[in-house]
């Protein structure tokens, strides 16, 4: 294979990668731009939409064994996101509305009592065995870029990203222009004054959970197909922490930039300079990349600026 | 009723600033310290010491220097684990190095290593803040467990990169590995952990103490009335470090013996010790053996309870423990968000006004 | 009669390892209470079964040993950490507490070595045993040891304790037998393992070597498939060579290879006892269709061992009532041949082994398994190559001994 | 101004004896009760700490967010108990609270925070843009900076956004807390006017929280002064205004002259009328 | 009311000019502060105001321009330095530490006076509790001097607004500056409290000789107790003088007081 043909197919899978640690980022700025929670359990919720969507469609869940069927792909998807907004409700019911005008950390803290919450359930619900998803997605490499072009591509980070693309045009859209989107950052900026205006905290919190809890479905599938579902998958939230940095926690393009960046960076680093250092060095990379972009843009590349005055 | 500081007046400044200014606060606590240091040594076995108290002191300690950072400097950080492991791995070296040392030496010099390393890793909050600091303080755990697990020298090049402390002998007395009795770990830890418990009192309340909670509350304020952001903040990292690298210190030492990088010091210890000074009370001294007592106890206690008092099956038992212990930590968040310590300080102003309802 | 033999387990249900931990917590609990049920136990005395939930983390093991240890009548008998970084703990104290620890087939190799850690015993193989062994393998496809000159090896390896531990062997057979070794690190959990796949796909090494563990196996797998590394290639440790390992991947996993000193599946006469006296009673702890799977027969040899390790006790110092200490002399002196298997129900299941004072790896014997993705099954390609022991021995001497020195150990004589 | 009589109109909001208490141990409110009537303008007057900002919090129900409880009394709008109500179905039914000390949001732009005020709003884009072209009107100064960050504007500018978000949310009773707190003089009595005109030509009531007593008198038609938690005194506008011991110490004139601040050293201090 | 050195220039503004990106919100602004003087600064609200302040203490860097200072000519200095070199303010939103009790507050404007180091203060002992309860001292001079005595543990965060203005007002009293900034001391006052604060700034100036540059609102207030005014609009200084000049000077009538004030 000629050299920089590796190298293209190293940046392409980097991509890739990249983009697929975005589609998990993509959820954690959601919450945080509109309620300024950063929500710790989002690589939960992944699990636990791919969890609920396996049982809807396998033999050996809850929903064969109680309706003796199960459901097909397309009305599981939709089926998911309705259990997704059911969650994103109770959340709010439980948790978010005792917790208002509360300092950063203590909603971080929450979530991550709500992170707990969520796996314990979902083991005893689901069981910690893995469960293979198959939605259906293709997968494996692209036999057509292999055979023709000596280039491996996966199939199914091709479709993540197509899906990725859709989403954060539609996000980058609500946010910026619509009524409720206004309200969702307004909220992050002050729950008191939004509550003085009128907004109501709890619906708009509905609201965007629901909105994360389906990006999370989304990310569980396609994670949930590369790797089956099972506890780790609630993991990759620790990849999507570089991204969310580098490309600023409130910044809806933002997490797909991010995601590029942080994804080609640490492909490169791993297959280029891990060898000589013993390898292994992705995710403290990562971590260091997007703390180098931090010293010059202390904001993330699209983060809103920080406001300092007096 | 009986508690009230009628009467009590402070003739003179030294007196008001005296760290329990009420009378009947100061003989709680030396009633606790003389229960620790001359009860508890006689009746602790194996399971209290090792299972229990020791892992409670250590995390109390380490939550006592996140505590520093955090809640009094207001610098959130997620490396602690990777500090803890500075802390141990420089003991791990020194005690190889200098055998005849006293440990408690090697011991303090480990936590100056950690709090070197820390200044270096705080550099970049003088100009990162918030949760773009917190994500950032990852770099430093992920790339220094990457380092204690890849450079051989770190772990003298034992073929799984796992360090194993030596036995080690405190004025005669062993303390570290197998043979040394429950009380003498205990005892050690305990000295230790109260010393630097005072101290970390004594810094919190002078100047020191006062620039780092200025710049948690309002940075630049802070640095308007002429408090140096660089000098407090990397003071706070160095300080916070130090207790961290004792902590790490000990934690490897006295309560594990032996320790494997990634799984010992991985980001889940910085979060688990970041839950005991949240749910304890960010910037409270208290706080953080609150919080430890918590967060250490609390799920010994529920799998003892499930698995021992209603006979659960041991994994069920498991997954309950998590969704438990989740839904307390959500649940004392929202009775009191500025954690156990505060709510103690109700009760007390309640117990003030008693039998007045206000 | 009020005396109990304790074995605890120390499990791991929840957490990233747990799809691998059940069956084999799985599998203790059936065999325990198939002998309760059919045999009354160990010659007459009711075992008591004691589990922890450790989630593979030190800590929690720390707690459950400290828990579990002291447990009454009989104290723990033997402990079976089932995680490297546990076993590492407990080691220094098994001497102390006098408790057995019995690693099967992972933990700190050098304890092979029964003169300086007369308490821990880890047979029937090590990974130093299984590397060489596995080396031989390839070699055999090759065309003998001498072909290995110029080959290339690769390791693909858990970023671990546990991970790290083949290396050093490999590097003494990369030197030997002139091949070219080099490990690839993957970090825990192992979900994105893209960088190292694409740098095999680059290098096309002609086998590569896994030390994976929990979804790192199944990616791995599904990647190697990816890039069409050839899957008779590609070799697992015995941890990486489960149903959880090569299920997710389907098709794509067929003809996998991983190491093995036990057969898989579940119609030994053992497993339709289990059937019979646990699951038809409705005391079973895990699906029963699940029997039989690679790692719960991995749990049953285990406390198969154990078993026979406390009736070898009981034998040796005439008494029923043992002792953890007891117990360790069973295991020193266990001998446990093809004739005592079939009696068990485990006719072919693994070979005899025969424990001595000087050595606790046993025979170290390790064969290779191969999948069969279209029948969903398992089954072994290869006899069991017998260790390299010029390779072993000398690392085994030299770590035990690093060991004895730092911590004050007079190594024992044995004759 | 319009003198209506406080008693004979129809109670709109009114607030029954009611006890605050924060973090659970500090009462702030010991039993304060005041009426607002349709069309009325009250002011709210007291010393710093009083508890004028609670009180209006409390009716707003905002106090919820700074773990303040109302645990005594009751509070109703239109003879309703609204106590159970969340702000946010206060303000949909026409209870806004402009708070105090700003509030702005600050990283959405000038136009961004007044729009949010119309958040609760139905009647239409077109309705709302011309409200907000009312409100740029009152502020001219709203205008040149519409596209800047709340974050980054002055003192001032931030209040007025205050003040002009309530006021896109066309309200029935607007709460007003300290509307004057670092404007300007001519800002001042701009502020006033836009009160008495929304009041005398919408009919919005307003109940508001205010130092600059002077000011507030001269505009409100009742008026309430708060101390310590209760209600000491209230009355008339005009009548408080000729109070001897409010000229005193509200309005600072002693006999008909204004006391010079220089010379406040020789000043006595005040009584309390009740501790 | 005047004395020997009233006269003599403390802080010398030299055409500066500030902008954020399209904002200009200081354009060419010169004046002069004198040794002991207590000078007010007026202005329409967006007028600069604060930002000339910010200017002063080195938190905002001026496009152009320079700042002499005790002599000193410089075009900017850190925050800290000017804390150091006597400069202390109070903030128009108050800037206080919430956290932290008010006597902790008041002591962390002495933070300029004090020097011991972590490890005695570590030891609680010797020289860093002797140096602790000296500072102490004064700081409890501060406060009976605010009359603020009651409030002395109670958390800032606690307390009404305007005696959270007071507590500031003793944290820059504390710092025993040469130099004192207000920003709107008596905004959200009632006239009680206003008197009592005009009070303060009166007696810090006359008996401690503290130069003071104020900023406010309240007509009154400036009027009374002001040496000299100088006014700014639209970032530009449009007048100049003492209280009486600047009350009938035009521009600033049009400007700023509007018409129908007394
Ligand atoms: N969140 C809180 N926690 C504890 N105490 C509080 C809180 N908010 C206010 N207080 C106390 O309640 C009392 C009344 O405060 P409030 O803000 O209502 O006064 P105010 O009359 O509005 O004063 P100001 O004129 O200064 O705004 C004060 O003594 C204050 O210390
Ligand atoms: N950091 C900044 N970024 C952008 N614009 C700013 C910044 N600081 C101030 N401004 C703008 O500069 C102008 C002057 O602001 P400044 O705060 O100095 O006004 P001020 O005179 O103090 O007004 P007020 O009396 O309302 O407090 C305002 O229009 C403000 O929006
Ligand atoms: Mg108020
Ligand atoms: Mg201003």
């Amino acid at each position: 294979m000629a050299f920089d043909l590796f190298l293209l197919e190293v940046v392409i899978s980097g991509l890739m990668t990249g983009v697929m640690y975005s589609l998990v980022a993509l959820g954690f700025v959601l919450i945080f731009k509109a309620s300024g929670v950063f929500n710790f359990a989002q690589g939960v919720l992944a699990l636990f939409a791919a969890l609920a969507l396996y049982d809807f469609l396998a033999e050996d869940g809850w929903f064969f064994a109680v309706f003796g069927f199960t459901l097909p792909v397309w009305l599981a998807i939709p089926a998911t996101a309705l259990i997704m907004i059911f969650l994103a409700w109770v959340i709010e019911r439980a948790v978010l509305r005792f917790l208002v005008k509360q300092e950063e950390i203590i909603l971080f803290m929450a979530t991550i009592g709500l992170a707990f919450v969520l796996e314990g359930l979902g083991d005893l619900l689901f069981g910690s065995d893995v469960k293979p998803l198959d939605i259906g997605i293709p997968q494996g490499a692209s036999d057509l870029l292999l055979d023709n072009f000596n280039l491996y591509v996966e199939k199914l980070e091709i479709v993540a990203a197509a899906t990725a693309a859709v989403l954060v045009t539609a996000l980058a859209i609500f946010f910026q222009k619509t009524r409720v989107g206004r309200a969702l950052r307004a909220v992050a900026d002050d729950h008191q004054a939004a509550l003085s205006v009128g907004i109501s905290l709890n619906k708009i919190w509905v609201i965007v959970w629901s909105v994360s809890g389906i990006v999370a479905l989304v990310a569980g599938i396609m994670w949930g197909s590369k790797s089956g579902v099972q506890f780790s998958l609630s993991l990759i939230a620790l990849k999507a922490l570089p991204v969310l940095i580098l490309g600023g926690f409130t910044s809806v393009p933002g997490a797909i930039v991010g995601g590029l960046i942080i994804g080609v960076g640490e492909k490169l680093a791993e297959v280029y300079v891990g060898p000589l250092v013993g390898g292994a060095i992705e995710n403290w990379f990562a971590y260091v990349l997007a703390l180098g972009f931090l010293l010059f843009r202390p904001q993330g590349l699209f983060g809103e600026r920080i406001i300092e005055r007096v | 009723m009986f508690y009230r500081e009628n009467g009590q007046f402070k003739s003179s400044y030294s007196s008001d600033q005296a760290i329990f200014p009420i009378a009947q606060d100061r003989a709680f606590v030396i009633g606790i310290l003389l229960v620790a240091f001359c009860g508890v040594p006689f009746f602790i076995n194996e399971y209290w010491a090792n299972a229990i108290l020791i892992p409670l002191l250590v995390y109390a300690l380490a939550g006592l220097g996140l505590n520093i950072l955090t809640g009094y400097c207001g610098q959130v950080s997620l490396g602690t684990g990777a500090f803890m492991a500075v802390g141990a791995y420089a003991s791990f070296k020194l005690v190889g190095f200098f055998p005849e040392v006293n440990y408690l030496i090697l011991i303090f010099v480990s936590g100056l290593v950690t709090a070197a390393v820390g200044v270096v890793f705080g550099l970049p909050s003088l100009r990162i803040k918030g949760f773009y600091l917190a994500v950032a303080t990852l770099a430093a755990q992920f790339f220094l467990i990457w380092l204690f697990n890849k450079v051989g020298w770190f772990y003298d090049h034992s073929p799984t990169g796992m360090i194993t402390v030596r036995p080690i002998d405190f004025f005669g007395v062993r303390v570290t590995g197998p043979e040394a009795t429950p009380a003498a770990k205990y005892l050690f830890t305990l000295t230790i952990i109260a010393t630097l418990t005072l101290t970390a009192k004594n810094i919190v309340r002078g100047r020191v103490g006062r620039s780092w909670m200025a710049i948690r509350d309002m940075d630049i304020a802070a640095e308007l009335i002429g408090i140096k952001p660089l000098q407090a903040k990397l003071s706070a990292f160095a300080v916070s470090s130090f207790y961290i690298g004792v902590a790490g210190a000990l934690y490897f030492g006295v309560y594990l013996g032996s320790v494997e990088p990634l799984e010992a010091f991985d980001i889940n210890q910085s979060f688990y010790v970041l839950f005991i000074i949240i749910i304890g009370g960010l910037g409270s001294i208290l706080g953080a053996f609150l919080g430890a007592a918590f967060i250490v106890l609390l799920p010994i206690l529920m799998k003892n309870l499930m698995v021992g008092g209603f006979g659960v099956a041991s994994g069920t038992a498991g997954h309950v423990e998590i969704l438990l212990l989740g839904a307390l930590i959500i649940f004392f968040l929202i009775v009191e968000p500025h954690g156990l310590a505060r709510l103690w300080q109700i009760a007390k102003e309640k117990l003030r006004l008693w039998p007045f309802p206000h | 009669n009020a005396y109990e033999l304790v074995i605890p387990t120390l499990d791991y249900r929840t957490g990233p390892y747990a799809p691998n931990g059940i069956p084999l917590a799985n599998a203790y609990s059936d065999y325990i209470n198939l002998l309760n049920e059919r045999d009354g136990g160990i010659e007459g005395v009711k075992i008591k079964h004691v589990d922890c939930e450790t989630g593979y983390n030190t800590k929690k093991g720390v707690e459950c040993y400290e828990n579990i240890k002291n447990t009454a009548p009989s104290r723990a008998l033997a402990i079976q950490p089932f995680s490297t970084g546990i076993t590492y703990q407990l080691i220094p104290k098994s001497a102390v507490d006098e408790i057995p620890i019995f690693s099967m087939g992972y933990g700190r190799t050098s304890a092979a070595n029964g003169k300086v850690f007369p308490w821990v015993f880890n047979f029937p193989a090590t990974y130093w045993s299984q590397a060489t062994a596995l080396v031989q393998y390839i070699a055999d496809q090759e065309g003998g040891m001498a072909s290995l000159k110029g080959k290339k090896i690769y390791l693909v390896y858990h970023n671990s304790a546990y991970g790290k531990e083949p290396i050093r062997t490999l590097e003494a057979l990369a030197e030997k037998y002139g091949f070219e070794y080099r490990g690839l690190p993957v970090d825990h959990p192992g979900q994105e393992q893209k960088a190292t796949w694409l740098q095999i796909r680059k290098e096309r090494p002609d086998w590569v070597l896994m030390w994976g563990w929990g979804v790192m196996n199944q990616v791995a797998i599904k990647e190697a498939a990816s890039i069409r590394f050839p899957m008779d290639r590609f070799i697992g440790v015995w941890w990486s060579g489960s149903e959880n390992d090569v299920l997710p991947a389907g098709e794509a996993a067929d003809g996998y290879l991983s190491g093995a000193f036990h057969a898989a599946g579940g119609d030994f006469a053992l497993h339709d006892d289990i059937r019979k006296y646990v699951y038809d009673k409705g005391m079973g702890a895990g699906d029963r269709d699940r029997i039989g799977e690679v790692l719960y027969n991995r749990g049953l040899v285990a406390v198969m061992w154990t078993v026979e390790a406390i009736r070898n006790a009981m034998k040796i110092h005439g008494t029923k009532e043992v002792t953890p200490a007891m117990v360790r002399d069973g295991f020193e002196s266990l001998e446990v041949d093809e004739a005592r298997l079939a009696e068990l129900g485990l006719k072919d299941f693994t070979y005899g082994i025969k424990i001595t004072c000087e050595n606790h790896e046993g025979p170290g014997r390790v064969a290779v398994q191969q999948w069969d993705a279209k029948a969903k099954k398992w089954s072994m390609v290869s006899k069991f190559y017998e260790p390299l022991r010029e390779i072993t021995a000398p690392l085994i001497e030299a770590d035990s001994m690093a060991y004895a020195k730092e911590n004050n150990v007079t190594p024992r004589t044995c004759s | 101004m319009s003198a209506v009589i406080q008693s004979e109109r129809e109670a709109l909001l009114s607030v029954n004896n009611i006890e605050v208490i924060y973090d659970h141990v500090i009462l702030v409110l010991r039993g304060v009760s005041l009426e607002v009537m349709k069309g009325g303008v009250v002011a709210l007057l007291g010393a710093n700490g009083a508890g004028k900002s609670t009180t209006l919090k409390a009716i707003s129900n905002l106090l919820g967010a700074e773990r303040g409880d109302v645990t005594k009394g009751s509070i109703t709008f239109q003879g309703e108990d609204v106590q159970s109500l969340s702000p946010n179905e206060l303000v949909r039914r026409g209870v806004i609270q402009v708070m105090e000390g700003r509030h702005c949001f600050e990283h959405l732009t000038v136009e961004e925070n007044l729009l949010t005020g119309a958040y609760t709003r139905t009647d239409g884009r077109s309705r709302v843009a011309e409200d907000l072209d009312l409100v740029y009107q009152y502020f001219p100064r709203l205008k040149e900076r519409r596209t800047s960050q709340a974050g980054y504007t002055s003192g001032g500018e931030q209040q007025m956004i205050a003040v002009g978000r309530a006021l896109m949310a066309r309200p029935a009773v607007i709460l007003l807390d300290e509307p004057s707190m670092g404007l300007a003089p001519q800002l001042v009595e701009e502020i006033f006017e836009i009160v008495k005109r929304l009041n005398e030509d919408e009919g919005v009531t307003f109940l508001l929280a205010e130092q600059n007593t002077m000011m507030a008198l001269r505009y409100s038609n009742y008026g309430y002064i708060l101390e310590n938690g209760r209600v000491v005194m209230d009355g008339e506008a005009s009548a408080l205004a000729e109070n001897e011991d409010v000229k005193e110490f509200y309005l600072g004139v002693s006999g008909d002259d204004r006391r010079s601040f220089r010379n406040v050293k020789a000043y006595r201090r005040r009584k309390r009328w009740l501790s | 009311m005047t004395t020997h050195s009233r006269n003599e220039t403390l802080l010398e503004v030299e055409s500066i000019s500030l902008s954020f990106g399209g904002v200009h919100a200081l354009s060419d602004v010169s004046f002069d502060i004198r040794k002991g003087e207590v000078r007010s600064i007026i202005g329409p609200n967006g007028a600069g105001k604060s930002s000339m302040l910010n200017v002063i203490n080195g938190f905002y860097h001026p496009q152009e321009g320079s700042i002499t200072y005790q002599g000193k000519r410089r075009a900017q200095m850190k925050p800290h330095e000017a804390a150091l070199g006597g400069i202390a303010r109070t903030f128009q939103n108050i800037a206080l530490f919430r956290g932290m009790s008010t006597l902790d507050n008041i002591m962390t404007g002495r933070n300029t006076k004090m020097s011991k180091g972590l490890f005695w203060q570590a030891l609680h002992f010797g020289p860093a509790k002797r140096e602790e309860i000296e500072n102490r001292e004064f700081v409890e001079h501060v406060i009976d001097f605010l009359e603020i005595q009651t409030i002395r543990k109670t958390p800032v965060g606690r307390l009404p607004y305007g005696l959270q203005k007071r507590v500031e007002l003793g944290r820059a009293l504390a710092a025993e500056p040469t130099l004192l900034l207000l920003d709107e001391p008596m905004a959200g006052m009632n006239l009680e409290e206003k008197e009592d604060m005009s009070r303060f700034i009166l007696e810090t100036n006359e008996e401690f000789g503290t130069t003071i540059a104020l900023i406010e609102h309240d007509m009154g207030v400036v009027m009374d107790i002001s040496d000299r005014v100088v006014v700014l609009d639209y970032g530009r200084k449009i007048a100049e003088g003492t209280p009486e000049e600047v009350r009938a000077n035009q521009n600033v009538i049009d400007a700023y007081l509007g018409v129908s004030h007394d």
